[in-house]
């Protein structure tokens, strides 16, 4: 009887310590990640919209290099009409490719 | 053959001599249940085929929860802790924790909530029960049945038919348990608390939120990550906006696929001679101290926080850190708009609300850390 | 042959022996399960449709017994009120919490 | 790696060298069999994964159901009886008994149809079956896809395609098969009999019909637990309008998801050395009694039925009583018309069509009690 | 328990012991890949929950992937081969080879542009790992998660993550790595060239081929059969127009859900000590190799259709044959309308697109012939 | 060194080979499937479209001998009345059956 009751108040403690920690853990996590994502968020989606991005001429360069290739110009202005292309491209799709309009992307 | 063999034959196969009283009871509390979820609602989606699966466990010979039985192969899905987590993935893919972002000190109220887990552990051992059985016991406490199944499923397997019972049975009636309790510890001074609206909370929050706490409370707390990280993963799938496909199939498709499986055979556990045992009342008085201890818990540290903010928080808010989602909060606003009509209380009640579900799994992550295998 | 007949008639014989007891059975249940609702069926859907009910007092009075408090009166009135501002509540959070729709319950 | 040994590589890879007539014929079973279920609509839904998975066992080395194989995988939930009742579970969301609760003595016009699976079973032992094999090709009188490979997988597994295959074709071929069998063994005036209308059916009733069904059946007969299980928590699903998520799941991806496994991999079972026997041939040829003594036995004993009213049921709606729902209820409404045009019968005969479901798994429940190991 | 003995058990079950630096880069490996999921929007249907598979592997303790773990009895269907089929399974379903139909020739197209597979095979031998790694890390440049995840799963299970991860994030650059390397080998008056119209497809045609493809590669390769059998059991559900529920389920919540537990259960095998390592920095640059060589080999095949057919075929179609569906189809697009506006090329790109998915298949299955156990 | 490279030419060589091979097949294959399909393909679906056919007649036939009725004439007459009758009921029971309109057929 004492026993069961001294380990039953025991684990209380443990137990209601241990999950106030965590949850404490978690009101201060919370405080940072607002704090970290308040400020940029709307740069940040700007960020999101914009095609192509750092690694685009990182890897851009790679391939050619992986290809011996070095006459290809790999310049901004390049990147901006290709996302028009793709634009494009993607409305002209849309008509056509009617079949295919649940082709998210697995393959 | 000849006619008496035939006879013979089937003579052992109906299940006519089989019949026992125990089985007969048993069907009466299926029908009970079934009348519970049907007419009285309680929590249908679970209890009615926790109803069926009960009934079907005491078919006499049927042997469907018997090794090679249809319910016996569905239920390894309950027994390797498997399906617990695919409902929470759904769970998460269903709740807004924008709530919990905006005014992250409710988190407090969820871990208060769980008081009454561990209150009615204490409980449940006098009342003789092993430490293992006495943590499934407490956890009905935490008004969330896919952590009281995955931690019963583990620690005490023999009781999960009456404990889902009392957990699914008890959510139903938080209208009913709560108010009582949240009228008698708070004066109507402090139930009149206007709180000041939440602030919106940005995308980037939303998605870095479930990373963060499956972070944090996986490596405090390494035996809560099968459950909070299914929660974390199916909400990164709403608030990520890109896998549209995945968040209304974790919602919808898969999670009732698995709770018709669960149910059923977490219901199909209670065999005659396993449920009909005073164990049985036991737990369902156990499971009704849990929910008054919980409640009673958040209400008393929402008043602290009353006193400490200088009157900005409404303590009722606390008694939603049950969980109970969305049922708990929902009682919030109710009492709050008898105290005060107009007051606006559900959205403030809904950050305790999802905090109890996390706080939950973390009180079950501590148990199976000290009393499991 | 006569072997194989005879198994085959007689399998025949208590198959549809049995068939037909069962599906006799069936009938019979299935008229008392007519004429155990049919009367009562309108009442029975009243007092569904009814918030609360006898298990309500019971577990109201087990509350306050668990947690000692005996000042707080549990009347019939104070369900109905209940419910009221139940449905309010229900509409006013219909409105609001949009995101949540799909919630039913499991937790 | 020398060129030689890389050729001997290749060649014992690929399956030319293995390719054998039989594989040839059976592809050849697998194209009539698509262009069964896609140009002549027969059962498309299951027969044309089964032709597909016909195709698929039947591709030399390919070895998809051999142990470790994609279809063995699969098969599995065939093999330990677990998807043909998680169809049944379907096929209960979707059935209304309505008009069985409406008009219970039709239940005995379901009971009579069984005598073709009887009477088949007779006929293949003569034809030197064992009595397990003969129970599982007279079942395809009940005209029950799930029942036929519930009990086949049970008993003979080795002649699961071609019973498959069968009682879906003759589903199939019910509006040829039935309709010259009901007119000849009835007179004009018979068949013009207009029935009374039915009475409506209280939700009461319809939820209490699926338990006490349970409950009756599997306890005379815990066999067919299983099916009646499913199929009755199906209907309860329904009928208690409290559970509408799980309703449209169990009626919708989960029977369908279940259906695809099911029917690949029971096609799949009829590689060449098992199908291409003159057993397969006397499957065929009693499938067609099979159905057509059902049909008999359902006509015959509406006519009982007829006589003993005084002429106020119509004894072509006993032919329902093979079950095929609804195709056979449909037939009987043709059937019907053509007597007497304007006679609406349809909904007469979905009473013993739905209750040739319960006869069939009952039937199998007799024959897995007698034959079973 | 006294004190000592609950802090023992307490510390012992904590993860934070046990964190290791690995488990912290692993942490921020994952939060990158969301960041690529999400914000970059790199196949976020594949890589989001990848990204958080890599998570849960990675949390100290949580033994998610150990045998019992969660993750661990998900990964079965991986492990199995069983998960990649189901997805092909769905892709088939969602897949009109409509165009490759009506211009056969476009087949050879898909089989050039497998020469990135067979090109970073050499370039992994030379780099030291062994064959069966080597076809696995050749196989990224099929450019089909389902089919790189198949193989690897066979014959490099260790190798698991980082092809995974590699596979998806390149599929997402396609429009970045291929346009360059297409320019680099085509002539303007090659990239302007007009390709005539496709003739319109029967229905006949559409239901005959996923039969006759099935046969001819699964006789000729049968290691190849579970991934075109499926791919080609979907495209038949889709053309045959009779079973459009098991078509919905197909490219709906089958691939789905499975998607879910594959995607997660792929990630989780990137545990710390597996994935940190040169090997993972070998196979990423690897397969970018794979890509650069499958793209350049598609556009010489269609610089020599070019030539054959005196101007007719456009030679940036073959670039298509990667697959990476329907991504690098409309890379062709957008080249093609750079040089001559108004040209609309996607259709005719859509032919060799689709076959580079059954020529990957057969690629994988030559590669499991060789080097399978 | 030379080994590997030599295995890797020698599997890229048969790689690339049987791809070819097998690919050619399918475009020889494909070729043929379109060959046999396209002059017939708007027969064939008139042929689809037609209710019964062959088999009906033989069916019919085997059940009349089974049952060893004789006196009923299976004529094409007959068979067309039956077809007509059934889109009649169809539409009769779309009218009726409201609730069972997803009974697509699994019995
Ligand atoms: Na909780
Ligand atoms: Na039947
Ligand atoms: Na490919």
């Amino acid at each position: 009887m004492t026993d069961e009751l001294f380990l039953g108040l025991q684990t209380t403690l443990v137990g209601m310590g241990v999950t106030f920690l965590a949850l404490s853990l978690l009101v201060a996590v919370s405080y940072l990640v607002a704090a970290a994502f308040r400020p940029r968020s709307t740069l940040e989606q700007q960020a999101a919209a914009a095609p192509g991005g750092p690694p685009v001429a990182v890897i851009a360069a790679a391939v050619l290099a992986c290809l011996g290739q070095t006459d290809v110009r790999v310049t901004a202005v390049r990147r901006l009409e290709e996302a028009k292309a793709w634009r494009q491209s993607g409305r002209a799709a849309q008509m056509q490719a009617r079949r295919s309009t649940l082709e998210k992307r697995w393959r | 053959m000849n006619w008496a063999q035939i006879g013979e034959r089937l003579a052992e196969a109906t299940g006519l001599n089989a019949l026992t009283l125990g089985h007969g009871i048993m069907l009466g509390v299926a029908c009970f249940l079934v009348y519970l979820a049907v007419v009285r609602r309680y929590e249908p989606l679970l209890l009615l085929p926790i109803a069926f699966g009960v009934l079907l466990a005491n078919l006499p010979l049927a042997g469907l929860m018997e090794e090679g039985g249809l319910l016996f192969w569905l239920y390894q899905g309950v027994r390797l802790g498997i399906f617990p987590p695919l409902i929470f993935l759904g769970v998460g893919a269903m709740t807004d924790f924008g709530p919990l972002l905006a005014n992250p000190k409710t988190f407090l109220l969820g871990a208060a909530a769980q008081f009454g887990i561990f209150m009615t552990f204490t409980g449940a051992l006098l009342l003789g029960f092993t430490p293992a059985q006495a943590s499934s016991i407490g956890i009905i406490g935490g008004a969330d049945g896919p952590t009281a199944i995955f931690l019963t499923s583990r620690l005490a397997p023999e009781l999960l038919g009456p404990i889902a019972i009392a957990a699914y049975s008890y959510m139903a009636l938080v209208p009913i348990i709560q108010p009582p309790i949240m009228k008698a510890l708070t004066t109507k001074a402090e139930r009149e608390v206007v709180m000041e609206q939440l602030r919106p909370v940005g995308k980037g929050e939303r998605v870095a939120f479930p990373i963060v706490v499956t972070v944090v409370t996986s490596v405090l707390l390494p035996p809560a990550a099968p459950l909070i990280g299914m929660l974390m993963l199916g909400n990164l799938f709403r608030e990520s906006g890109v896998v549209e496909r995945l968040t209304t199939t974790a919602q919808g498709e898969l999670i009732n696929i698995v709770t018709i499986f669960l149910a059923v055979t977490v219901g199909a556990t209670a065999s005659a001679d396993r449920f009909l045992t005073v164990q049985t009342l036991s737990i369902i008085a156990l499971g009704l101290v849990a929910f008054a201890f919980g409640t009673a818990a958040g209400v008393v540290l929402g008043k602290v926080m009353y006193l400490l903010t200088g009157g900005k928080v409404n303590p009722l808010i606390g008694s939603a850190g049950v969980s109970a989602v969305p049922m708990a909060a929902r009682v919030v606003q109710i009492v709050g708009q008898e105290a005060k009509p107009g007051n606006f209380l559900l959205m403030h009640a809904m950050g305790p609300n999802v905090a109890g579900v996390i706080g939950s799994a973390v009180a079950a992550g501590v148990l199976l850390a000290m009393f499991g295998k």
